[in-house]
């Protein structure tokens, strides 16, 4: 296990409780801090407040590269050895519109995934304690900060109503 | 974990781009070089050499090297219906017999198989020879129209350098599709399927 | 947003008990859980003895009877790829109309989703007759310069069939992966371990859930399109030839409707006794039933609209071809086909204007056992009958299937429900996280926002 | 075409070691596997006529019937691998029939002797050497004596005279025996014209023709020189076309091309033929001067009594008499088994007395042809009694099979068990080698050297084409071998060494009697052409006998018990019982009924409503002679008090595919002695529903055409205006047939064009020849021999009876038969047209292949590759016309039993399991004669590339070649007035162009 970080972790049972904790940090100048749900919860995202997420950038350029690849596979690829079918032109656009369209929903489908997994895993959470009761029904909260601040931090996550409060790292 | 991704993706994009870009064999590749039938001097070998030879060991220790190389025979001496039949011709025992009823060979090693020759003609026995190019039986490939195309010595496109072999060995697996069609595509002449395939 | 949510009814439950409740139907099953499984890997077997026999003499085994050269292996194929169409239908399209009854049933309608295509794609493998090439269809480089034709509406379906199970297992996978991490946080020993390695280190953290709700958004708006589109192209497969009774303009809507129809079915079918066995009744209840009969009985109408339209047409377009096929299909020699698609489908459905039918689960179940024949039924009129009479007279021919054909059709069954059954013991078959998100969590202060 | 060489012993063997070079012979099934160790074995000689991968065709004469055509042996790698009709032949110049073919399945049957079957050294009956078998033939001959008995069924040329001296030289009798004979006709020639003989028939110059119950497109006498002949006659030239009207209790093949048929009751034919020459003779000024003589006996036969005597509307009957009487030449033809009834030489007699005072004998009808003939069921008959009686001690058959063709009721096999030594030359196990004590198979024709001489003029050449499959003797030269080892007179009568070198004297006399200078270069001429062909000698001039109006009394009744009558009918297949063991002709659907592998029982379909039977219900027959089994097929072409039924199925012996297959209808026959014929329509059955079932083995999927337009008919008179089928069809009296308006079609074809512009890429942008087919279904009978050609050209496996119960028949080539009226009162008929591959433009099949294993050529070919096909079928789904065939099994390894395999033709992929094939317009023919062009130089011509069905047809009805080119046959055929596409409405634009059958409607 890596070294663990410094900081504060508080537990909540209550939503409000929660949400009061994160805007009271944040007013007090707290960063990075992460925040453990269950379930996505409306009112969290509503108390951090963060930037829309990139990955729909994934998903356009997936869809379009999708897009892309499938008309020019199938253009490519008849012209490649060129044989007439049903009296037809070689590289016939309208039934190629259908591959180009199931590679737009492939690639776009694929690249939202590799997205949710690349930006999530941009933020690395190594070190950060948690706990098992956070997937079940329990807020959990952690506030990195320097070992000397940490009293005042647990201070503030018990008096807004934290239900258990830890201190970790060295 | 995100030097996994990371090194997921890169293999990801590598394998794709290799696939898109695998070179075609082309028929410069595949060819082996054009006989210079000035220089062949077949090696003086026995029987007992064929076995590290390439190619597969024949009944007879039968030199086409000395053959077609040193005493340049032409090919179509012995394969007699190449240029006027889809099949070359394998030469009857008749064809050997026409010189070795008087060649009896050089030395011992050539007079050993040269007998071996002379006992199946007594025999009226014929020599089964190991085959070497096989074509698929659903692929037609006439001989005639290609030594039209491409004149009486366009044997070693696809046979090789016959002239320098001792033994013959397959130079090119004349079974392989992309083979035939590079050449094809090369010299810009038809490629229908039914062509071959009929 | 999430405020009218929660204005619609939900389980009289706490987070705490959503999470007790699902990893609850993870634990030790039943003897008759068992009995299904095994008679699922029964039924398997039958199907996989029946493909060795055809592998080893041949399609002849089978019952086709030129001029019917497609018959019940195509009709099973296109039946599984219709039962996948509910599956992305309520996970991915009612996600987006946020439907609230869809949370409690969507991850084991997901699941029946990809089992059936994955079951659907075995058939074109199984059909062909050279089977041990079937990746000839697929345009990948090789020496002989050959590239697939892009033309043919079966490699149109090569490629929809694929994308679509290659986007639906990963909204499935998706959307699994916050539960594994909620099973994994009550699981110990090696069931940890196991799903430790496959929640791949969630933690529900507000970087992940950024992401990942967004991402869970796009994919279901990816897969909305696709759902319409996967049934069109099977139905290419028919409409783009010159079959008289294939040739049909209406097909991809009409497929589309009857692929949710039958997919529905089968979710009624699949889940009525799942709930039972799960003990989750709380969680899957009538008002969920009752919307999903709704949705039936949607679809059997649309359903109902196309048979009348397909006759319609057949007699308005004075065309001689249509009319023998369409007069065949009701009084020719196999008219009991055409009957039963016709009651199962368009009539049974018609049951459920009523609200007690829709609300009874026995009476339900057995509608859904006539959905799944009847939609079965229509495949098999629509391919055998349209094919056995066709352009010349001469050439027609009816087929009778034999034990080939049934084999195959039963071992599909038990492809399925192996898969399916292994599934709901090894993975939550409710969304733990989507309930929650239902379910307000408790607050000190009532009343706040 | 090549001479007789000197050959090494080995040298033509050896193409059963070749196989590897040729890349042909075994199922060569689409795959790459090379693994295992090839072995190339050369020729030890190279013999001059077989280079390796060119076929070299040898010249020989068919003995499948008497008629005597002339083949041409296409050889491979020194096998044959397919018959075809010698062009040089005046008998069938070029053509040839279904089963004249399927010899070649006689020559590689897996069930051919391998050699000679007897008892060996311990008495038991096994395989014995040839030498063995001919010592103990030569032991029996001599303690037979003079007792001894021959039975054979060679037509005349120099074995049959060999074979005479050879008989008379032991005193004993020689029958020269052929199950369908034509008895009545030789019997009927002697009363009216003192003549015994059959005449030949000019059909082609026929303007009008009557046949009654005479099959002469299928069985009769010689039914490819009669079909070319019809073709011509009857096969519409622009400006008329000969009437044909068929009479008869059942509408065989010969019926079904007949523009009327006329069903009397049967045995009162003789009333209608001698009524018409009542009329002619009445009506015509230039009857020969000594038919006044007949007049009192013809002028019984007025209208009156003879619609009275047949049942017919005497309006009918009038009309019949007045269409014969207008026209001049005409014909009429008897005598065929259909109604060889008791009073069958009064009717030949009466149609002989037609002819006569109508003119024909002479030109129609020419006596001095010398038609071969044998001695009749009479004789044999004789051979019975004597046998009965134990007058024979040895009997011997040679190409002949009583066992089977003889009635049971005849008592011939007990008269034939009291024989001591039995021996047949069969090359079979049949029926009649079965019950014998020893068997020395002869060589096939195809293995041996021999002649025949079909009719004057004409004496046809056969010579080995390849070394035997099996090594027996030829039995020329067993009979030869048995004289020397007999000694005594019969050694003494024969000097020849061999068989061959008597054969090379004969000829030599023959080229000395014809002042040939040098009897070799004679010889060799006459081996390249297949032998020498006279011009047809003058008709010998013949005048009523005195016994000429001796008719045997009015019309027969068929007597009997029972409600129906039975009328059993020559297959066109199966024939007198030899094709039996023949998959090509078993699976080859017969022409009128599309009925295969099995036998059949014909009912009317009123019939069938009276009985409460349906189709593949089985009925059990019962005669005074005995009783079989078999389906019901309900037939609206057959008289309602009639049952019909092939003959030639129902072996008791006779190899995997014959043994126990169908009945043999001749088992209900009672044989009449004295007669001098058997008489096939005689006897009345009773029937019996057994309430089993037994499906029906046929191709077609429903009769009718359901409106659709596929046969494409116009009556002659528009025909002769030039009107094309729309125009005909509006011309009487009907609405246009319209699908699409105007503007439509404007549309449809501007998309046409541009369509075609854009598609002009690579290979599509060259020139290219187009090649397209024309049918002409006025001279099209349906005959089917192009069926047979196309499954030896394309190596085309057969499925087997249980697969075509499921409708899997792989013919590339079909003929569909549809059914016409025979509702309501209107008269049947029915067309025939050939379904293949249409090779369309805009084809529906290519373009749903996923892997492009069916695409178009440049050429315009609809091109199917084997080893790129998966199998998914979609492409047989989208064909309108279902001509593609799926390989459900691996039916090339089923249908090729060794040695059938040597069948194959090396230029032609076998399929395998699992992959769809079609017809590709030969185009192993086109890329070969392509190949040959390119090697001279020269573009291709016109003629170059014929497919195999076209060179087969008898009526040449197929025309082939390249469209491009305006002035090429097919181009000229396809521009023709008549010329229509099947399914025309759906655009796909076929490649073969059908010309519309003409048909004497109302007004002619």
């Amino acid at each position: 296990m890596a070294k663990m970080m410094s900081g504060v972790l508080g537990a909540f049972k209550y939503e409000d409780a929660a949400v009061d904790a994160i805007k009271g940090l944040k007013a007090k100048g707290f960063k990075d801090l992460t925040v453990y749900s269950a379930a996505p919860n409306h009112h969290l995202e509503e108390a951090l407040d963060q930037p829309v997420s990139w990955v729909r950038a994934f998903t356009l350029i997936g869809g379009l590269t999708g897009c892309a690849a499938g008309f020019g596979m199938t253009l490519w690829m008849s012209y490649d050895w060129p044989l007439m079918v049903g009296g037809k032109p070689i590289g016939a656009i309208p039934p190629y519109v259908v591959l180009g369209f199931e590679l737009t929903i492939l690639y776009g489908a694929l690249s939202t995934v590799a997205g949710v997994i690349i930006l999530s895993a941009m933020k690395s959470l190594k070190g950060r304690p948690f706990k098992p009761e956070f997937s079940d029904d329990t807020i959990g909260i952690f506030v990195p900060c320097p070992p000397e601040q940490r009293g005042t931090v647990r201070k503030f996550l018990e008096d807004v109503g934290s239900d258990e409060v830890s201190e970790h790292g060295a | 974990m995100r030097k996994l991704l990371v090194a997921g993706v890169g293999v990801v994009v590598a394998v794709g781009a290799i696939a898109l870009t695998l070179p075609r064999p082309t028929t410069a590749q595949q060819q082996a070089k054009a006989a210079e039938p000035d220089s062949v001097v077949a090696p003086r070998l026995t029987v007992a050499d064929s076995a590290g030879l390439k190619g597969p060991k024949q009944p007879i220790f039968f030199r086409h090297d000395i053959h077609a190389g040193q005493y340049k025979i032409q090919c179509q001496y012995c394969h007699y219906s190449v240029a006027n039949a889809s099949e070359p011709g394998i030469p009857t025992m008749q064809t050997c017999m026409g010189c070795h009823v008087i060649v009896a060979g050089t030395d011992s090693s050539h007079r050993v198989e040269i007998k071996k020759l002379r006992d199946a003609w007594k025999d009226r026995r014929p020599v089964e020879w190991v085959r070497i190019h096989t074509l698929a039986k659903h692929a037609h490939f006439p001989h005639n129209r290609h030594l039209k195309a491409l004149g009486p010595n366009a044997c070693s496109t696809c046979h090789g350098d016959v002239a320098r072999m001792p033994q013959v060995f397959k130079v090119n697996n004349v079974n392989n599709m992309g083979f035939c069609i590079s050449c094809h595509v090369e010299r810009k002449v038809n490629r229908d399927c039914t062509a071959c395939h009929y | 947003m999430t405020a009218t949510l929660h204005d619609h009814p939900h389980p009289n439950m706490t987070h705490a008990d959503v999470t007790r409740d699902v990893v609850a139907t993870l634990q030790t099953p039943s003897r008759g859980y068992y009995l299904a499984l095994f008679s699922a890997i029964g039924l398997f077997l039958v199907g996989a003895v029946t493909f060795l026999a055809l592998l080893k003499d041949g399609l002849g085994l089978a019952g086709y009877t030129p001029p019917v050269f497609w018959s019940v292996y195509i009709t099973t194929f296109v039946f599984w790829v219709g039962i996948g169409h509910a599956g992305t239908l309520i996970s991915a399209i009612l996600f987006l109309f946020r439907s609230p009854w869809r949370t409690a049933v969507y991850r084991s309608t997901e699941a029946m989703t990809v089992f059936a295509v994955m079951t659907a794609g075995l058939f074109p493998i199984i059909h062909i007759g050279r089977q041990w090439i079937f990746y000839w269809l697929l345009p990948y480089p090789n020496q002989r310069w050959l590239w697939p034709n892009f033309k043919s509406p079966l490699i149109w379906d090569v490629f929809a069939i694929s994308t679509y199970l290659t986007v639906s297992t990963t909204f499935l996978v998706v959307g699994l992966v916050p539960d594994i991490a909620a099973v994994r946080d009550k699981m110990t020993g090696w069931r940890k371990k196991l799903y430790s390695a496959l929640s791949i280190g969630w933690t529900g953290a507000d970087s992940q859930w950024r992401h990942y709700s967004r991402g869970y958004l796009y994919l279901a708006a990816l897969a909305t399109p696709l759902v319409l589109s996967v049934h069109s192209v099977v139905s290419w497969d028919f409409a783009m030839s010159i079959i008289p009774g294939w040739h049909g303009t209406i097909f991809a809507p009409y497929f589309v409707a009857g692929a949710i129809y039958s997919g529905i079915g089968m979710v009624l079918t699949l889940v009525i006794p799942l709930r039972k066995v799960l003990k989750i009744e709380h969680m899957i209840t009538e008002y969920h039933f009752d919307n999903l009969a709704k949705l039936t009985l949607l679809t059997g109408s649309i359903l109902f609209y196309a048979y009348a339209m397909e006759y319609f047409v057949g007699w308005y377009s004075s065309n001689i071809f249509e009319q023998t096929t369409f007069w065949r299909r009701a009084f020719g020699p196999q008219w009991w086909s055409g009957w039963t698609m016709i009651i199962c489908n368009a009539f049974v459905s018609q049951l459920l204007w009523f609200k007690k039918i829709r609300t009874n689960l026995t009476s339900l179940f057995v509608i859904s056992i006539f959905i799944n024949i009847g939609m079965w039924f229509e495949r098999y009129v629509i391919i055998t009958s349209s094919l056995a009479n066709d352009f010349l007279p001469f050439a027609w021919g009816q087929m009778n299937p034999t034990w080939a054909d049934w084999g195959i059709l039963v071992g599909s069954f038990g492809w399925f429900g192996m898969y399916f059954l292994l599934f709901a013991r090894t993975f939550p078959v409710v969304a733990i996280q989507e309930i929650k998100e239902m379910i307000p969590m408790p607050r000190r202060k009532k009343g706040a926002h | 075409m090549s001479d007789q060489t000197t050959r090494e012993p080995l040298d033509r063997r050896r193409f059963l070691k070749v196989v590897g070079v040729a890349g042909a012979g075994t199922a060569a099934l689409s795959g790459c596997s090379t693994g295992q160790v090839e072995k190339l074995v050369p020729y030890l000689v190279q013999s001059e006529d077989q280079v390796p991968s060119l076929p070299t065709i040898y010249a020989s004469t068919c003995t499948e019937c008497a008629a005597g055509c002339g083949i041409h042996v296409r050889t491979r790698e020194a096998r044959a691998i397919k018959l075809e009709g010698n062009p040089d032949h005046p008998i069938n110049a070029g053509a040839i029939c279904a089963r004249g073919q399927a010899s070649l399945q006689g020559l590689y049957n897996p069930d051919r002797l391998k050699g000679p079957l007897g008892k060996n050294t311990v008495g038991k009956t096994a395989e014995i050497l040839p030498n063995e078998a001919i010592d103990q033939l030569a032991v029996a001959l001599g303690q037979a004596g003079n007792r001894v008995a021959v039975v054979s069924g060679a037509g005349p040329g120099t074995f049959s005279d060999l074979l005479a001296q050879w008989v008379g030289a032991t005193g004993g009798k020689l029958v020269r025996y052929r199950a369908f004979d034509h008895e009545p006709v030789r019997l009927a020639a002697q009363r009216v014209f003192g003549v015994d003989e059959v005449p030949a028939h000019d059909f082609g110059a026929a303007r009008m023709i009557v046949s009654f119950g005479a099959d002469f497109l299928e069985t009769w006498n010689s039914p490819v020189e009669n079909q070319r002949g019809f073709a011509k006659a009857h096969g519409f030239d622009g400006r008329e076309m000969a009437k044909f009207v068929y009479v008869g209790p059942r509408m065989s093949l010969t019926g079904i091309n007949a523009d009327q048929w006329l069903a009397p009751t049967p045995g009162s034919e003789v009333s209608l033929a001698l009524g018409i020459a009542n009329a002619v003779l009445s009506t015509r000024t230039s009857a020969p001067a000594d038919a006044a003589a007949l007049r009192p006996l013809l002028a019984q036969y007025g209208i009156d009594r003879v619609a009275q005597d047949t049942g017919l509307p005497a309006e009918a009957v009038r009309k019949l008499f007045d269409e014969f009487a207008a026209v001049t030449p005409s014909l009429a033809v008897a005598g065929g088994v259909a109604l060889q009834h008791p009073a069958a030489v009064d009717l030949c007699a009466a149609v002989h007395i037609l002819n006569y005072v109508a003119g024909n004998v002479g030109t129609t009808v020419r006596f001095g042809a010398g038609t071969p003939a044998g001695d009749g069921y009479g004789a044999l008959a004789e051979l019975q009694k004597a046998m009965d009686a134990g007058q024979i001690d040895l009997v011997i058959f040679h190409e002949a099979n009583p066992l089977h063709s003889v009635p049971k009721s005849s008592g011939f096999a007990a008269a034939l068990a009291k024989v001591k030594v039995k021996v047949s030359t069969s090359l079979y196990f049949d029926d009649t080698a079965a019950v014998c004590d020893l068997v020395i198979p002869d060589l096939h024709p195809l293995e041996r050297w021999d002649d025949a001489r079909p009719r004057a003029g004409v004496f046809g050449l056969m010579q080995p084409v390849m070394e035997p499959v099996y090594r027996n003797v030829s039995t020329a030269d067993v009979l030869l071998q048995a004289a020397r080892k007999v000694g005594g007179t019969l050694a003494a009568t024969f000097t020849a060494p061999t068989y061959e070198a008597h054969l090379k004297t004969v000829w030599a006399e023959l080229a000395r009697a014809r002042g040939a200078g040098n009897t070799e270069a004679f010889w060799r001429a006459a081996l390249a052409n297949g032998g020498v062909y006279d011009p047809a000698p003058a008709p010998r001039a013949v005048a009523l006998a005195a016994t000429a109006g001796q008719l045997g009394g009015g019309p027969a009744t068929i007597g009997g018990d029972g409600e129906f009558i039975f009328a059993p009918f020559p297959s066109s297949m199966y024939y007198d019982g030899r094709g039996a063991n023949r998959p090509w002709l078993l699976e080859n659907p017969d022409p009128v009924t599309k009925i295969t592998w099995q036998s059949w029982i014909e009912v009317h379909p009123d019939a069938a409503r009276e009985l409460d039977v349906r189709e593949g219900e089985i009925l059990k027959l019962t005669s005074a002679a005995g009783s079989i089994e078999s389906s019901v097929y309900v037939y609206p072409g057959v008289r309602k008090d009639v049952l019909a039924m092939p003959l030639g199925l129902g072996h008791a012996e006779y190899g995997r595919y014959a043994k126990g297959r169908g009945a043999n209808a001749a088992d209900l026959l009672s044989a009449d002695a004295g007669a001098g014929f058997l008489p096939y329509l005689a006897t009345r059955v009773k029937v019996e529903k057994t309430g089993r079932y037994r499906k029906v083995a046929k191709t077609e999927g429903n009769p009718r055409e359901l409106g659709r337009g596929i046969t494409e008919t116009m009556p002659v008179g528009l025909a002769a205006r030039g009107l094309t089928v729309e125009q005909a069809y509006q011309a009487e009296g009907h609405e246009p047939h319209e699908i699409n308006t105007e503007g439509e079609k404007e549309a449809i074809k501007g998309f046409d064009e541009s369509q075609r512009e854009k598609r002009k890429f690579g290979a599509y942008a060259l020139e290219q020849p187009m090649w397209g087919m024309a049918i002409d279904l006025s001279r099209c009978t349906g005959c089917s021999s192009c069926v047979t050609a196309c499954y030896a050209e394309n190596n085309i496996p057969h499925v087997g009876e249980d697969d075509i119960f499921r409708g899997r028949e792989m013919s590339w080539l079909r003929i569909e038969r549809y059914f016409h009226g025979g509702e309501d009162g209107e008269p049947i008929s029915a067309r025939v047209i050939p379904m293949l591959c249409q090779h369309c433009d805009n084809a529906p099949c290519e373009p749903v292949c996923p892997v492009y294993a069916a695409y178009h050529t440049a050429d315009g070919l609809n091109g199917q590759v084997y080893n790129r096909c998966v199998g998914t079928r979609y492409c047989a789904n989208n064909c309108p016309y279902k001509v593609r065939y799926f390989n459900w099994y691996a039916y090339a390894k089923l249908a090729f039993p060794e040695p059938l395999n040597l069948q194959l033709n090396p230029d032609v992929t076998v399929r395998a399991r699992g992959v769809m094939e079609k017809c590709t317009f030969c185009v192993q023919r086109i890329r070969a004669a392509q190949t040959a062009a390119r090697l001279e130089d020269r573009p291709l011509r016109d003629g170059d590339v014929i497919t195999a069905c076209a060179q087969a047809c008898p009526s040449g009805a197929i025309t082939f070649g390249n469209m491009k080119d305006p002035e090429s046959k097919v181009s000229v055929a396809a521009r023709n007035h008549r010329g229509y596409h099947v399914l025309e409405d759906i655009n796909v634009r076929p490649a073969v162009t059908y010309l519309a059958k003409v048909v004497h409607g109302s007004e002619a």
